[in-house]
């Protein structure tokens, strides 16, 4: 499905490296979900996503469409705020229960005597 | 609060929300728009929130510069680490923030600044020690850190909330 | 893109086919809902492949149809979406309560395996 | 029919369904006003079909059937409701059923979960659905409605053997529903329409290299089918289905697997009658074979059942068989008999399950099971708290009456005289007979099969009846109330009524079957039924 | 010649929110814990919205950012109640 | 005119007086049998009334329409051999229920038994004056099941039931064949009706379907005649009181199989296979009865097998199917029907004064009960063949049709031999019957002191009796004429000519019955001892019919088992694999014949990001397949990857309605399915030994994986087809024309599902109202499995830790969990609501509508319980999600009902724009409202499907009743 809207040079510029842009940091972002070594570390990787990605995409569409309708198109902003406010939600339900479940197996492997040495302590 | 008048600002809030949903302006979705956000508002006013007082102050804009830019630089950061930092370890690991806000919707406003800011992960509030875990992706110095956020963002946000 | 479509189709069947033909009551669940999603796809591409059609019409006289997706196996896939929904609660709930009452979780009510 | 008697035709599917909305609004306490409420509803359910049944039968005209155009659109765009003969019959038979079962539960088993009524008044509606809608995606509503309604119902009342016998049911209904859904959309995927009346004006025209995709939907669609009439093999579900069910329901439940075998025999009909060609021999073949083999493993299932229970299951089973075959066989005479069969083991197997409860208590108690004490505060105690509201007074001489109604059951379900179930049997085997040409190798077995399917019921029937009324136990006395007795009464006199009345009854049904197979006027009479406005409401 | 530029930038973009998807769909389907599943779904989700957004401006079409905007608002939904689910060993308490 | 309504009363009346006995107390014994006796005796004035009518063609006619499209109409039909047996069962009848007002005993519920009497009395009377062989059918069967409740009659004795099932088992069987066998006959002649088969003798014994018609009808007429090898449920049928003993086993029951062989006897007999089953049937009987009777040590029991002889006798008469033949077949059943009955009254008798029917037992009760003795000695005089009695006048007439050359077999050969045999044998158990019971000495350690009957009981027997003697002395006088009518009404002008003189000279016959009587005499002066230590006859004995039929009906019921076994399961996994490939099957069928072709419609270029996504929602399917068995929430997760796949392709296949709904009940479901995870217990691989799965779980793993991937290619194939084609003039243009001008909505599917097609959307929503009801109700009555009902680990672990630690107290953990997050989630509320409302007022220009406003609605009501707890919910918001079902569900049909007062359709919907100052011009639109019900109703049902679940955890349990007793107490 190659296509794209009408837009003048200015805006098809502007906007296509701002969504070449949003889409490269997001990528770099879930490329950390695959990098990185631990849960807590990776936690950290969508949050890329989230706020730079998905900003520059959101201002390449409030763009667009403004450029398209010729007035301002602002509810891309509505967007930005339910993910800024609802991604912390998960994120910290998400890690705090990580948290609870590396605990119990940690203890459970203090118990069993399997634990390594190396393995760094996870806060109570 | 009263239960039975929602918050001027909170209907205030969603009347523009509607607005935005819709995008429009025309009297008829005002109209509309008050009537939705007076039902919602209600909905909201019989789970009995916290009361909100929020002070406008010139600390909301620098909040969100201060926010702003940081979110920029710890993308930039965290893209770096991402993509080329490959040996391992890190020194990732956990900070113990003391803190002295004690208002709620300052401390979820706290919470939603250090989680989207990458890098910093917002983990566990403990009411009792009025303290909250972090976790630090790139932890370099802790006390700098703890001092960078009570500084940089407490203290605004106490001033606006509290 | 008509074969990527139709793989999808037959992946998500053969999934949930293999998942509905397992012995315990959750995997049948996962199993219909696998189906469901294969349904829904196919009674949508029954009005065949349109890309950028969104059977909404501009207001006014003159509608040219050709210009829009089917609109019609969209409303019936609305409808099965709906019952899909009812039914795996339904589902869910009877094998919770077979579970509770016949104290295993295989589809007969006993333990067969082994 | 015109002005208001016109929207009657909406009547089986709305009545039930406003009235159950309304008794949501009142919780379990108004148990009362809710048994008068579905009371009421299932009585004018009776009236309605009955002028319904009127409606569509008027003397010396050749009736076309009642269209209803639902919105006001026009077919084949909008939905339509179309009555005639056979399905005012239906309509009819469902009424009687409904009234009766519901008649029944009020006995005691009403309460022996919460929402008894409200399920069951849809479960009302859903079925009167399936046999007035002319659309085949509506059609896959109205099965979901009754499927829905009746998954509630098999576990009304709870207990272990409800709970798995119900997980079965639900399971595989669910993924025939799917089926359905498939069959449906290949349809209109080649087609264009999901009007059954358009289906049929269509279906002629669609070329031939787009043949495989409408005979490929047609075949899964009925494979759906015949999950619900119970098809050997598709049918190993139902026994165990209906046993597990609270007698009430089972006895509602009768109607079920016919709704299957009504939607076949419309279907086919309609849409793969005279000049269909290849496609129709094709499923009479199928159904004709299928018919046999049902009816050979519901006699191997009636000699083996252990339970009376079990047996009226497997019983339905040689009904569905007996049914399929019949109409596979294509006879126009076969098929009326037939429906006169349909109409005769629907009541008798109806009757047989109100019967068999009483029969059969004392032994290992379900309801003392279902009502048991709850374990929850907010449970629903219903059953408990209203001990002294038991309706009926047992009847004297349980036992005679008990007994009577058995072999009056055992009678109908074998075929044997006086009542219905042997002239319906008769009826199919003289039309299979009837005719200048060779009876063929099937048919012989079909009539074979008959016979000795009920002779097996017979065998069966004695076996348990005399064990369960005649053998002295220590059980507790029987007991049988007015209000067991009478829906019980009422099924059975239908029945001698059938064979008394068999000439009439008979006459009709022979209509019916004509104006079933007279696919151009069910065409022409939906597709052109005339609207009440231009497009939408005027303003 | 800017509108076939803006039109490669755009599929380009989709490709690579695809790619970012496909990372996501690793760590959900990979684990190795519950947790990292969960995180992995909750980035497909937003990943997916972004894609959306994408499709929005390709199409110059309104339709998308609606669906976008079901996930932006509601989609944290499963992902608590999984969390939860985690933490609690129960959805709703 | 004058004699049909007479015939219909006749045919009718004992059937209105068995309902009327029904209905009479228990204890009204004399009414009953008052009732009954005067019905059998009314009867019995009709008949003798009609008989001048007979005169003339011979038969009287009655017809009442009944079912006229079959062929099938009442046809009451009298003709002399109707006469002549209804003259029998009425005569009989009359006599049996005299006798039996006095042998029933007080405590037995009389009414009942005279109901069933009477039925079957009537029933007897269908077959014999049915006009109309499906008719005849009718009754036949019918009369099967009167002697099944009258065998029956005392079922607290096991013999009496199972004497009672045999017969019915049998006779029944028997009947069905003879239904079978008539129908054959109809189709030959293409008729029923009497008249017209009876004249199509010749049609029908040269069509191809004779010998099957035959043989099934002789089996039908064998079984209920008792014949080798049916005979056996005879003699287990004497556990019914004596009258009816002597009512069905003399003149009606058993007769009836005869009847039928008489009735059409011009019309089967002649052909070499009538003789050949029917003669040979009716020897063996004859002799195998006659042989078994000598052995019996049971007086019914002796009569019994006496019975079965004779009737083999009639059956060999008939066989032999000479016209002479035919009339001393039957003269010897009215003959046979008079001593037999006379002679079981007497067993009766003599078992009600004495108390046993032993004939071991019994001795010299000539002292006792003189008049009954002389009676039962004149009556098996006349069972023995003795001349002056009726018995020696059929016997002679039978040994000289014994002698008659009729086909030159072997069999005719030998009859007159076999034939002199069975008469001995019959008088050695004749005899045997006198001399054991009356004669000897007195008796010894009798149940009761004998003594002579009630005169009213004994008359029955007189009269009988006297009817022996009578007949046989002055036979021409007495019986003649009716012989002769009944003979006529069969063969016509065939009628031979016949002598019913005592005394036809010293003759063969006449030496065969001295023979027989010397002979028989002897044989019981030899063998008087060691015949009462017999056990069972000796070579017959052997053929244990019961045990046979017994063996024969366990080893059905035990093959239908396994059979069902095989061909059945109660398995869901073998059911649904079934029902799987027979779709597959079904469903490829058609494209094996037709051939699998593409269409010609150009393809659509591939979009890479969206191959990527199902490279995704594939991989996420495969997985969850895999998982889910061990890995339940991996599984789930996995399950929420290709829904949101799938998702992402409504849009891109430009459906943003599905999209947008998908997404929200993908939320719903996996909360939904999470919060039943909860009630399943952790899973433990199996362990299979040495790691390896057995071959039966890999064989059925890989037909299972046959089977998915054979569905998945099958699904893709027909979908990939379909793509390829271009599509068919659909019904939707229809829709996206009108869509905005005549329902004045741009968003053509949310017109459909409100507008043209609203009426699915009803019962779409009808469909969640009902799942929610279930729900909730099954959930009421939930009880979790034993070890999900206490608190999951999670909980136990942080609440002891929270217990533990003195700054802290229970419940802490989840506090803190929740303290931040619960005020985002809090806000939401009222954000979700505004868009709820959002979605729902646009539904009909754009994606949204009430069922994805309702959801969102619903999300919204979920994530406040999620952040606080159903408790702390419910204790701030009230939400009654039952009267939001019931509310909106009223709503939508409310709506659409209300078309009708403008006289138009349900659903029919109104719009019109209007003019409103601020707003401008808006569509007002009665679907609205509709979408409006559809909402409420969606609300309500999935918040009570989801809440219903949730409070499963925070249940509490009853106080049990022994804590109440105890506070009580206190
Ligand atoms: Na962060
Ligand atoms: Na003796």
């Amino acid at each position: 499905m190659i296509q794209a809207p009408d837009l003048p040079a200015w805006a098809a510029i502007i906007v296509g490296t701002l969504v070449l842009l949003g889409a490269a940091i997001t990528l770099t972002g879930s490329v950390g979900l695959l990098r990185l070594g631990t849960f807590y570390q990776r936690a950290h990787a969508p949050t890329l996503g989230t706020t730079a990605g998905m900003a520059c995409i959101l201002v390449a569409s409030a763009l667009c469409f403004s450029v398209l309708q010729a007035r301002p198109v602002l509810h891309e902003i509505l967007i930005a705020l339910f993910v800024t406010a609802t991604t912390p939600v998960t994120l910290m339900l998400l890690a705090r229960a990580a948290l609870y479940r590396d605990r119990e197996e940690q203890v459970a492997a203090e118990a069993a005597g399997t634990r390594k040495k190396g393995d760094t302590d996870l806060p109570a | 609060m009263s239960r039975r008048l929602p918050h001027p600002w909170l209907i205030a809030a969603l009347v523009l929300l509607w607005l935005l949903f819709n995008q429009s302006l025309s009297p008829g979705h005002l109209l509309i728009g008050t009537l939705v956000a007076l039902i919602a508002a209600k909905g909201l006013s019989a789970l009995r929130p916290l009361p909100l007082r929020i002070r406008l102050s010139s600390a909301i804009p620098r909040l969100a510069v201060i926010v702003l830019v940081d979110i920029v630089r710890s993308n930039l950061a965290v893209a770096r680490i991402v993509l080329f930092q490959t040996t391992r370890p890190r020194a990732s690991g956990f900070i113990n923030l003391p803190l002295d806000m004690r208002n709620r919707y300052g401390l979820a406003m706290l919470a939603i600044i250090i989680t989207a800011t990458p890098g910093t992960l917002w983990m566990r509030y403990d009411p009792a020690q009025r303290s909250v875990l972090i976790h630090v992706l790139d932890l370099i110095d802790e006390d700098a850190l703890i001092t960078l956020i009570k500084n940089r963002y407490e203290r605004l946000l106490m001033d606006i909330f509290e | 893109m008509e074969m990527v479509i139709a793989l999808a189709i037959g992946i998500l069947t053969a999934s949930g086919v293999w998942l509905l033909l397992r012995p315990r009551t959750f995997q049948v669940i996962l199993g219909l809902s696998f189906i469901s999603y294969a349904v829904n796809l196919f009674i949508l591409i029954t009005g065949r492949l349109r890309t950028d059609a969104p059977p909404i019409i501009a207001k006014g006289d003159g509608v040219d149809a050709s210009l829009y997706a089917d609109p019609l196996p969209q409303a019936l896939v609305l409808t099965a979406i709906v019952i899909a929904f009812a039914t795996t609660a339904l589902l869910l709930v009877m094998l919770l309560i077979s579970r509770g009452l016949t104290g295993t979780d295989h589809v007969d009510g006993e333990d067969r395996d082994q | 029919m015109s002005g208001w008697a016109a929207h009657l035709v909406i009547a089986p599917i709305l009545l039930p369904l406003v009235v159950s909305a309304a008794m949501l609004l009142f919780d379990e306490r108004r148990r009362k006003l809710k048994r008068w409420m579905s009371f009421a509803t299932t009585g004018a359910l009776l009236a309605i079909a009955i002028i319904l049944l009127r409606a569509t039968d008027p003397y010396g005209v050749a009736a076309a059937p009642l269209v209803y155009l639902l919105g006001d659109w026009p077919a084949p765009f909008g939905i339509v409701l179309v009555v005639d003969r056979l399905s005012a019959l239906m309509l009819l038979l469902t009424s009687v059923l409904g009234f009766t079962s519901l008649f029944y539960s009020m006995a005691r088993w009403d309460r022996a979960g919460p929402r008894f009524h409200a399920l069951f008044l849809l479960l009302l509606m859903g079925v009167n659905g399936a046999f007035l809608t002319g659309d085949i995606f509506n059609l896959f509503v109205f099965f979901e409605v009754l499927l829905a309604a009746s998954y509630g119902l098999v576990l009304h009342g709870s207990g272990t053997d409800r709970a798995r016998a119900g997980l079965h049911y639900v399971a595989i209904n669910v993924a025939t529903s799917l089926l359905f859904l498939i069959g449906v959309s290949l349809i209109y995927s080649v087609t264009g329409t999901l009007n059954m009346a358009d289906l049929a004006a269509r279906i002629p025209l669609v070329p031939r290299e787009d043949l495989m995709l409408l005979e490929g939907g047609a075949a899964i669609l009925g494979i759906a089918f015949l999950v619900k009439a119970g098809m050997w093999p598709l049918c190993f579900w139902l026994p165990g289905t209906y046993a597990a069910a609270a007698p009430p329901v089972a006895a509602m439940f009768a109607i079920l697997s016919k709704v299957g075998i009504y939607v076949i025999l419309r279907l086919t009909t309609l849409l793969f009658g005279d000049g269909a060609g290849r496609a129709a021999d094709f499923a009479d073949e199928w159904m004709l074979f299928g018919g046999l083999a049902t009816i050979l493993y519901g006699t191997l299932g009636v000699l083996s059942s252990q339970t009376l229970v079990r047996l009226a299951g497997h019983y339905v089973l040689i009904s569905t068989g007996i049914l399929l075959a019949a109409l596979g066989t294509g006879q126009s005479t076969v098929v009326a008999a037939a429906l006169f069969y349909l109409v005769s083991s629907t009541l008798a197997v109806s009757a047989f399950y109100l019967i068999i409860e009483p029969i059969g208590r004392g032994g290992e108690d379900e309801v003392a099971q279902a009502i048991a004490e709850p374990v929850f505060e907010d449970e629903y105690i219903g059953a408990l708290e209203e001990e002294e509201d038991e309706i009926g007074i047992a009847i004297p001489a349980t036992l005679a009456v008990l007994g009577g109604g058995f072999i009056f059951c055992a009678l109908l379900l074998s075929g044997l005289p006086p009542l219905s179930g042997f002239i319906a049997k008769f009826a199919i085997i003289d039309g299979l007979l009837r005719g200048d040409g060779a009876v063929p190798p099937t048919v012989w077995a079909l009539i074979t099969l008959i016979i000795l399917s009920g002779l097996a019921t017979v065998v069966a029937m004695t076996r348990a009846g005399i064990d369960l009324i005649w053998t002295p136990t220590e059980r507790p006395q029987l007991q049988l109330s007015i209000v067991e007795a009478i829906p019980i009464g009422i099924l059975l006199a239908l029945c001698l009524a059938l064979m008394v009345q068999a000439g009439a009854v008979m006459e009709y049904i022979e209509r019916a079957a004509r104006t079933l197979g007279d696919a151009a006027l069910y065409t022409s009479a939906a597709l052109d039924a005339p609207r009440a406005g231009d497009g939408a409401i005027a303003p | 010649m800017t509108g076939l530029l803006l039109a490669l930038a755009i599929t380009a973009a989709q490709v690579l929110l695809g790619f970012a998807m496909a990372c996501a769909a690793w760590r959900l389907a990979q684990g190795p814990r519950a947790q990292d599943r969960v995180l992995g779904l909750d980035a497909l989700y937003v990943n997916a919205m972004l894609l959306l957004l994408t499709f929005g401006i390709q199409t110059g079409r309104p339709l998308y950012f609606e669906a976008a905007l079901v996930i932006a608002l509601l989609g944290f939904a499963s992902t608590v109640a999984l969390a939860k689910f985690l933490m609690r060993g129960e959805v709703i308490e | 005119m004058f004699e049909e309504w007479p015939l219909f009363i006749l045919f009718v009346l004992p059937f209105l007086g068995s309902l009327a006995a029904a209905f009479l107390p228990t204890w009204a014994r004399n009414a009953a049998a008052g009732l009954a006796g005067t019905i059998a005796v009314v009867g019995l004035a009709i008949l003798i009334a009609l008989y001048p009518s007979l005169s003339g063609d011979g038969v009287v006619r009655e017809q009442i329409q009944w079912l006229p499209s079959l062929g099938l109409n009442l046809q009451i039909r009298l003709d002399g051999l109707a006469w002549l047996f209804a003259f029998l069962i009425l005569g009989i009848g009359a006599l049996v229920v005299l006798y039996a007002r006095y042998y029933m005993s007080p405590a037995d519920p009389v009414p009942r038994f005279f109901s069933f009497l009477l039925a079957f009395m009537g029933s007897m009377l269908g077959v014999v004056l049915s006009g109309n062989l499906i008719q005849l059918v009718f009754f036949w069967e019918l009369t099967s099941l009167f002697s099944f409740l009258l065998i029956g009659y005392w079922h607290h004795n096991q013999s009496a039931r199972d004497g009672a099932r045999i017969a019915l088992v049998v006779t029944a069987a028997g009947g069905v064949c003879l239904l079978v066998g008539v129908l054959l006959l109809g189709r030959i002649v293409g008729s029923y009706d009497l008249d017209t088969i009876l004249a199509s003798g010749d049609r029908i014994r040269a069509n191809g379907l004779y010998t099957p018609a035959l043989i099934l009808i002789l089996i039908g007429a064998f079984t209920k005649s008792a014949q080798v090898p049916f005979h056996f449920w005879l003699p287990h049928a004497m556990a019914a009181p004596t009258p009816v003993s002597s009512y069905l086993h003399s003149a009606t029951m058993v007769k009836a199989g005869i009847f039928v062989l008489m009735r059409l006897w011009p019309v089967l007999s002649g052909t070499d296979e009538w003789y050949l089953f029917v003669t040979t049937t009716g020897l063996a009987t004859l002799l195998v009865g006659a042989w078994s009777a000598i052995f019996q040590q049971d007086l019914k029991g002796l009569l019994a097998y006496s019975t079965i002889s004779h009737l083999g006798l009639i059956t060999l008469l008939l066989g032999l199917g000479s016209p002479l033949a035919l009339v001393a077949a039957i003269f010897h059943t009215v003959n046979h029907a008079t001593f037999k009955a006379s002679l079981f009254m007497a067993a009766g008798i003599i078992d009600h004064e004495t108390g046993t029917r032993d004939l071991r037992r019994l001795s010299g009760l000539y002292r006792a009960m003189p008049i009954t003795a002389t009676l039962a000695m004149v009556a098996a005089a006349a069972m023995a063949g003795v001349p002056l009695l009726n018995g020696f006048l059929s016997k002679e007439m039978f040994l000289a049709e014994a002698l008659a050359e009729h086909s030159g077999t072997y069999i005719d050969e030998a009859l007159p031999y076999l034939a002199t045999v069975a008469s001995a044998f019959a008088v050695l158990y004749s005899l045997r019957f006198i001399h054991q019971t009356f004669f000897g000495p007195p008796p010894t350690d009798l149940p009761r002191v004998p003594g002579e009957a009630p005169p009213w009981m004994r008359l029955p027997v007189e009269i009988l009796v006297l009817a022996c003697l009578v007949v046989g002395v002055l036979p021409t006088l007495t019986i003649g004429p009716y012989l002769a009518t009944a003979v006529r009404s069969i063969l016509g002008d065939q009628t031979p000519a016949y002598s019913l003189a005592i005394w036809h000279g010293f003759n063969r016959p006449l030496m065969m019955s001295l023979v027989a009587l010397v002979g028989g005499t002897i044989l019981y002066l030899i063998y008087r001892k060691p015949l009462n230590e017999a056990k069972s006859s000796p070579v017959v004995g052997r053929l244990k019919g019961r045990k046979t039929f017994e063996a024969v009906m366990s080893a059905i019921v035990a093959g239908a088992r396994a059979c069902e076994a095989v061909v059945g399961t109660g398995r869901l996994q073998a059911q649904l694999r079934v029902l799987l490939c027979i779709a597959l099957v079904a469903g490829g069928l058609p494209f094996v014949h037709f051939g699998y072709s593409l269409g010609q419609a150009p393809g659509t270029l591939v979009d890479p990001a969206f191959a990527i996504v199902w490279l995704i929602g594939g991989a996420c399917a495969i997985g969850a397949a895999w998982q889910a068995k061990y890995h339940r929430l991996a599984a789930l997760i996995l399950m929420s990857g290709s829904g949101l796949a799938t998702c992402i392709t409504f849009f891109w296949l430009s459906a943003p309605d599905l999209g947008i709904t998908q997404l929200l009940v993908e939320i719903v479901t996996t909360v939904l399915l999470l919060l039943g995870l909860r009630w399943l217990p952790k899973r433990l691989p199996e362990m299979w030994s040495g790691n390896r799965w057995p071959p039966s779980v890999l064989l059925r793993r890989s037909s299972d994986l046959a089977i998915a991937i054979a569905a998945g290619l099958g699904m893709a194939a027909i979908a990939y087809a379909i793509m390829t084609r271009p599509p068919p003039d659909s019904i939707s243009r229809y829709f996206l024309e009108r869509s905005y001008t005549e329902a004045g909505g741009t968003n053509v599917v949310n017109v459909i599902l409100v507008d043209f097609r609203g009426f699915d959307t009803l019962g779409e929503i009808t469909v969640l109202c009902i799942v929610a009801l279930t729900v909730f109700s099954l959930l009421r009555r939930f009880r979790p499995a034993p070890e999900s009902v206490k608190a999951p680990v999670q909980q136990r672990v942080q609440n002891a830790f929270d217990d533990a630690h003195a700054d802290r107290k229970i419940g802490d953990t989840v506090a803190d969990y929740l303290a931040i997050p619960r005020i985002m989630m809090e806000i939401s509320f009222p954000i979700i609501i505004v868009f709820a409302i959002y979605i729902l007022l646009r539904g009909h220009d754009a994606p949204g509508g009430g069922f994805a406003a309702g959801i969102a609605m619903s999300i919204a009501i979920l994530i406040q319980y999620m952040a606080k707890g159903a408790r702390q919910v419910e204790a701030q918001l009230i939400i009654r999600p039952l009267r939001w079902i019931g509310i909106g569900l009223l709503l939508a049909t409310v709506t659409g009902a209300g078309a009708w007062l403008l006289g138009y359709p349900f659903l029919s919907s109104y719009f019109r724009y209007v003019d409103l100052p601020l707003f401008g011009t808006i569509p007002v639109a009665s679907a609205l409202l509709f979408d409006i019900g559809v909402f409420a109703l969606v609300v309500g049902a999935t918040v009570v499907v989801l809440i219903a679940l949730a409070h499963q955890s925070i249940r509490v349990p009853r106080p049990s009743r022994p804590a109440t007793d105890k506070e009580e107490g206190a």
